[in-house]
């Protein structure tokens, strides 16, 4: 199967899926690039170069640039979602919905069910999460807690190119707003991602690993860094299992009730200040419904609760880093 | 632009709908059949209706909390309204939406809206569509003064202008957000001259004359059919009432709201469509009393209909598979 | 001790502070009420009156009507408090906080972290919450694990009258960005409130009934459900131990681990979906550091994963209800 | 308004600061010994140093993501910034703001901003301080052309003119926000019209030159410490390098960025004080040596500099008691 990078993955489900369906649109800023601009435009393809050559296959009509107006762009894809388009926009960095969050959660994410099911929303919002890029306290949160708490919306967190892909084809497809957050840090990952068009639904989890000891449950970036632990953990004949959910909301409760069911111990390790977040979550759901299956006290292994220093010796230390995931673990399994 | 005797009747029958409509909701409210907040619409007959006199159902509105009006202008059926403000199963949303959240999309109508300045964004989306799509349609966002110092809102107008959206902005402004003057509150000399510094064209209408107002859309309408981007109203008008229902109103003195009814856009339109002989008294007072019936009708209705199921609680939330 | 509403008693904190220090002013929309208009100005004092008197009092500066305009509302108080003043700023209904988010989380909230603790900045932000009043589903929210979620911000939750006028008279003298959400269908409740003032530390729960046989952790508009649910129980035999957090963030952790050492059993009762809500918060701290006192799983009374529907009937459901919380406990007592 | 030979060589000091500063970061950024973002403020000097010149440290500043410049003209400490960019102990924020939030509150600067429209309502915050307290003093608001765009920058606008708040919108137009020229963008024939249409006056002013600035800024802030309210300038100017250090602009054709060089301020100050007598081209060439000296100096500190100790990591997110 061809390799290709996480970065690739996703424009090429843009790409597929424009092809196939003229009601899919893109809008943000800089998408395309240049407009206005004394040189060419469309050449830029968003400032991490995801919607690269979308402009020049589909033209202005279908890659719409804006002003820097996050609520009217919002506003513009649920308003043309709700109309009959199928619009994906873009929030550059998810640290800005700030600006823009009553579009998501009290407008886009509430229509279908505030007005008794009779709107559809079918829109993608993409954006870029994470820390790890020295990019200071505005520029590198995840936040997807802020997404997973909201009714109405689907949240999903790619750990990988192949999940990209299949997952960003399902947001198009999906007929309620989508959240796709895409991780910075692993956008020049690569792996084997098939050419044609594929789906992967939301709510089902991806068992990334098998094991008996321990469970691991991690989101996005986070996958990589929990199958390396458990990788070394490995070594010292420890098994553990790594579940991906791959969507936060709807969340695959029952992969991770099996897991726990088999290994009797969790850590859950998220890339977000501990309060409210996914790994108190998973904690929530577990402790309840999972309680007879549990030897140990669930872990999380979270960033402080701090906004993301911008030095990297202190970033490095903000994100959940081998050297925790293991201590976790081990506690977890000695008690 | 001279309307029919058929297009005046149905111009009265509209302003005449929200006004019994509006009434009884207060009175209603008053008597414990509607829960929670309503803001009527009596006094800004005119404007809605004006507005919304030549668009089809395929043009669309975005409304505000304020919206009953809009929705009765656009066409949605009052019955179902009525139902949906008193939280009954056969509401217009099934009881899940009411007064700040009627919604019809077969009749163009994109919701009321209880964040101010919510529905701009939104409408500039539908007008994206119908420029994308080239179907000559308009999409119209409802706001009031008050919404009009929004950020979202003015994002809105920018917006319009940069995608070249057929998008008209309608701000009707009844002189007060909640109990805070326009006068204080804009700091602009006028919405109008504001929304034009952006880059669309913009005037301003009394919003007691129907005709007024309906020949400036008219003017926004051929622009946005045309696919020559946004446009702006600003509609001078007054509410008769508070804010909410309940609202004492003690920031307005009395000679205002006295002015206010001095106005009003409905014996105003009787009077020039008779005064003229376009219609006679008596073809008035027959849509009022046919619109009265019906209120009466959807009133009852609404007392008789059964809560929603509690089934219904946990629906709609979003698709599943 | 004189009795005072919840409402009172909040305006008796402003009122007091106001007096005491001329920085404090207050600023939002209809604070005052009537700017501008024909008639009297300052007669409104918030649509739910919790600022009424003050504008005659203090006047125009120290009270000030502001646009619809929250965004700008935020910044002008983050921007007032980092240069002297200690703005109570008004955002009327907290579903209203989507238009100006990234004022409260990555402005103020931010900047002492950001800022290398060089800048303080000390605001309050008073908002009201939750269902019941027929509302609807944009002005019915309660929202706190928004906030809680948030490095920098301090959440306060009062329950009852006299902890009202003491947590605001803290908010005011804190030196940080503080979050004040008032319950609407608390505002007409009354409790013995001094008339003098006094501050009631954040971070420090308090025990609302003692028990022996289960915890009970609510917040804010939840606290009198759960005592009532807590007394009906009592008739049964059943001791049960309510405790009020006051604040969600500090959060008094040592209080609710101490209650579920001594019952073993958890049940959270809290006004929100339940999706990485203040419930899950509460699992997953007691999952972990409590875990060993545990005997029965923790369960989460909330409201399901909807927006707030507007008929009565249905939001009466929507809200933990008597019913639903009893049947929680006695899942609970049985396991 | 004639500034003495000493005020023009402070002009100079700083603008020049700015371009060695800037010029340096480029470099140790290409280097690796800046992590992360950077937007350099070349070709802007004399916007921020013409706004800033007549300004005192009780005076206030709210900057954006593009801070450095505005950072030097506000007066803070060179080697204090440096080692914030390269993220070490010692920064003005302990490393812990890094480039885009630079802050330093004793020299009323406010704090760069990642948020573009983060800044102006916190800057009309600031302002209002200034108007309760009677101060005379004044707190501007830097905006790009992009940021002129952002909901919160217009509320900001009319927040400023509703509370009589001495805030002055100071928008850099340098014709882009990141790669989008500004052409497209704003829809607004002129963001100086469209922040007069919001009720305070407002000129556009001629970025590459010091003087221009200046003066403009002198109208804004004798409106400003009379308490008469906010005012707003379009300073049209224009970036030498890209959006961020590494952006290859193939957006911009070579002539454009070719004029952009043309009109670079610098030059264009020492051509007009040398030619005029008031300072001799040796007087320039001493401040140079010096700032260059400093900058140098700034690095090496910077480069030596320890990194953050780990313990600050949880340190300042609220006070604790
Ligand atoms: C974002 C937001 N802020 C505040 C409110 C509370 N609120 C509801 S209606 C209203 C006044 C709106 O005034 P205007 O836009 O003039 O409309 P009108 O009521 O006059 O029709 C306010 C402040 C709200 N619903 N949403
Ligand atoms: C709310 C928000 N949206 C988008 C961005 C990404 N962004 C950073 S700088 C920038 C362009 C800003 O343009 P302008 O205001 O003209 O400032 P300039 O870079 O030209 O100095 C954008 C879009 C952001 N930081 N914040
Ligand atoms: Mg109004
Ligand atoms: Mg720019």
């Amino acid at each position: 199967m061809p390799r290709k990078s996480y970065r690739q993955a996703i424009n090429e489900a843009l790409r597929q899926e424009m092809r196939r369906d003229p009601n899919v649109i893109i809008l943000g800023e800089d998408v395309a690039g240049g407009q206005g601009a004394s040189g060419e435009a469309g050449g830029v393809g968003g400032v991490f170069g995801v919607t690269g050559g979308l402009y020049k296959e589909f033209g202005p009509e279908r890659v719409l640039d804006t002003p820097i107006s996050e609520s009217a762009i919002i506003g513009a894809a649920s308003g043309a979602a709700v109309t009959g388009m199928r619009p994906v926009a873009e929030i550059m960095f998810v640290d800005f919905v700030g600006v823009c969050f009553d579009q998501i959660y009290n407008q886009a994410a509430k229509f279908r069910y505030m007005f008794g099911g009779k709107a559809k929303t079918p829109m993608v919002i993409r954006t870029m999460i994470g820390a790890g890029f020295r990019a200071g306290a505005q520029h590198s949160q995840t936040l997807h807690p802020l997404f997973t708490m909201v009714p109405g919306l689907k949240v999903v967190m790619p750990s990988n190119a192949y999940d990209a892909k299949g997952l960003m084809i399902q947001a198009i497809r999906d007929d309620d707003p989508v959240v796709f957050m895409e991780s910075k840090v692993l956008y020049d990952t690569e792996g084997e991602v098939p050419d044609e068009a594929y789906r992967i639904p939301f709510g089902e989890a991806r068992v990334a690993r098998e094991g008996r000891d321990l469970t691991f449950v991690a989101f996005g970036p986070m996958v990589p860094r929990a199958l390396a632990v458990a990788e070394a953990l490995a070594k010292d004949g420890v098994s553990v299992e790594v579940i991906d959910p791959r969507t936060t909301s709807p969340l695959d409760e029952d992969a991770i009730l099996e897991s726990v069911e088999k290994t009797g111990r969790l850590v859950v390790i998220d890339e977000s200040p501990p309060r409210c977040s996914m790994a108190s979550d998973i904690a929530g759901l577990v402790s309840d419904k999972g309680f007879k299956f549990l030897k140990a006290p669930i872990k999380a292994v979270t960033c402080p609760h701090t906004p993301v220093p911008f030095a990297p010796n202190l970033e490095d230390e903000f994100l959940p880093n081998p050297r925790r995931i293991e201590a976790a673990a081990r506690a977890v399994l000695a008690s | 632009m001279q309307l029919s005797r058929e297009d005046l009747k149905r111009a009265y029958e509209r302003m005449f709908t929200i006004r019994a409509f509006e009434e009884r909701v207060d009175k209603e409210f008053a008597l414990g059949n509607i829960p929670g907040f309503a803001h009527v619409y009596l006094g800004q007959e005119a404007a809605g209706v004006g507005v919304c006199f030549d668009l089809t159902d395929d043009d669309y509105i975005g409304s505000t909390h304020r919206g009953h009006g809009h929705c009765i202008a656009k066409g949605c059926d009052v019955k179902g309204m009525m139902l949906e403000i008193m939280g009954k199963a056969g509401g217009l949303c099934g009881g899940k939406g009411g007064s700040m959240h009627i919604a019809d999309m077969t009749k163009g109508m994109l919701g009321a809206n209880a964040i101010v300045g919510g529905s701009p964004p939104i409408a500039v989306g539908a007008a994206l569509t119908q420029k994308l799509k080239k179907t000559g349609r308009v999409a119209v966002a409802f706001s009031g003064d008050g919404a009009s110092n929004q950020g979202t809102t003015f994002e809105a107008l920018n917006m319009a202008v940069v995608l070249g959206a057929p998008a008209i902005f309608a701000f009707e402004n009844n002189g007060y957000g909640e109990h805070t003057a326009a006068s204080y509150a804009v700091g602009a000399p006028s919405i109008a001259e504001r929304a034009r510094s952006f880059g669309m064209p913009a005037e301003v209408v009394d919003g007691s004359d129907f005709f007024a107002v309906r020949e400036a859309m008219g003017r926004a309408l051929e622009r946005g059919r045309a696919g020559e981007g946004p446009y702006a109203l600003e509609i001078v008008c007054s509410r008769f009432l508070g804010h909410f229902v309940g609202d004492p109103q003690a920031y307005r003195l009395p000679e205002e709201l006295a002015q206010a009814r001095a106005n009003d856009p409905l014996p105003r339109f009787r009077k020039g469509v008779t005064e003229t002989g376009l219609l006679e008294d008596a073809d008035l007072d027959a849509i009022e009393a046919q619109v009265l019936a019906l209120i009466e009708e959807a009133v009852a209705a609404g007392l008789a209909a059964p809560q929603p199921a509690l089934s219904t609680l946990e629906q709609d939330v979003y698709v599943r598979y």
